[in-house]
């Protein structure tokens, strides 16, 4: 751990989410292996063409949630995790949610990385709104 | 006594604001809470149905208490990432 | 497919891996993952501190064998895909190898990059020279 | 016939040079090339036990020909990545 004290980092973010900046921070002289994923706002959901899509938070258990998949990372042999989530309107083809880990071996990481995800999907109190072309917008929360 | 709760995506929307205010027990449980809910705020019902309660940013279970002066959020199905 | 003809892209350089560039250019509206591998230059390596790692390629060969690897990653579901090896000597913490591919949903992607990743270290002739703090420089080539 | 083969890593190394120049019987197959390096050179035998032939660019199979005119490569084991 060269270049930060605590090896992992969450954020909710309102502009552009930076994945070299991200990949930056992952880097580490004991790690063999960076992985990103980035999950980007899709043209189409459902059949319907999507235009753009609202993030809305649960804001203070978000961040503490994030906060949480990115120690569980760790927790289980990632030596640096970062969890960012943006907020607000998003354009078709921006990226929502970035999610990154450096290890010393890549084995692992492919999984990690994946349970990581599945975490978030799963628990992080974040809901979108998508704008449709032919349709109004529409909560995606269990409707 | 009287509790909080915040609410979010579609239930915001239902219940026009992003807070609704619900009379309870004082010895209420979670599973109380969405119940009293449900009576209050019919329009609400059949989402409450699919939504878990956090208490102070944490996911609660059914049979925990709600200690006075709690954070009380009702949490449907997230969909980020 | 909208900013760009063909899907994939391999490359082998011989200066800084730019992950930023790779990452726009795996965007695509149709897809909502974006999933990236980079293999970095570790300072440790079978219990000796490396210092340095000079890459030499076949080169020819490697990037027909990285294409190959890319396109293969096309076949099997992803809708962009890009590999990019580095050569010459690189520092501590520098990445040699970057694979990144988008496709519509996350869920088959981080498997597939794994077999990538797999496919690259198996198949593409490039070699490590690696450098010790403490000894002589070695060939990783199965000696 | 006579062909070159190049030579990469702790091969190149070992001959001090990237390249060797190999006698081929004219319907030589790629095991009789690889029995053939390590006669001619008995300082790469060891190493190219373990190595691969490419010819123009792609690993081949012991029992390919080796056509006129290819370019022959020995991959040992590779370590990119």
């Amino acid at each position: 751990m060269s270049n930060a004290q605590v090896p992992f980092r969450a954020q909710l973010v309102r502009s552009t989410i930076d994945v070299s900046s991200s990949t930056s921070w992952l880097g580490d002289p004991g790690c063999g292996a960076v992985l990103i994923f980035c999950g980007n706002v899709r043209d189409k959901n459902r059949d319907q063409a999507v235009t753009k899509i609202e993030y809305q938070a649960y804001e203070t258990m978000a961040l503490a949630e994030l906060n949480q998949v990115a120690r569980s990372l760790i927790d289980r042999g990632a030596h640096r995790a970062i969890a960012i989530h943006r907020l607000g309107m998003l354009e078709v083809g921006e990226t929502s949610v970035l999610l990154g880990i450096s290890l010393p071996h890549r084995k692992d990481g492919f999984q990690l990385l994946e349970e990581g995800m599945e975490q978030i999907k799963k628990m992080v109190p974040i809901w979108k709104h998508e704008h449709y072309r032919d349709a109004n917008p529409v909560w995606i929360d269990g409707s | 006594m009287k509790v909080e709760v915040l609410l979010f995506a579609s239930l915001r929307d239902l219940a026009q604001s992003d807070r609704i205010s619900v009379e309870l027990a004082e010895d209420a449980t979670v599973a109380d809470l969405l119940v009293s809910i449900s009576t209050q705020y019919p329009l609400l019902e059949d989402r409450v149905a699919l939504s878990r309660v956090a208490v102070n940013d944490r996911f609660s279970c059914s049979e925990d208490p709600i200690p006075p002066g709690s954070e009380l959020a009702l949490i449907p199905p997230v969909s980020g990432g």
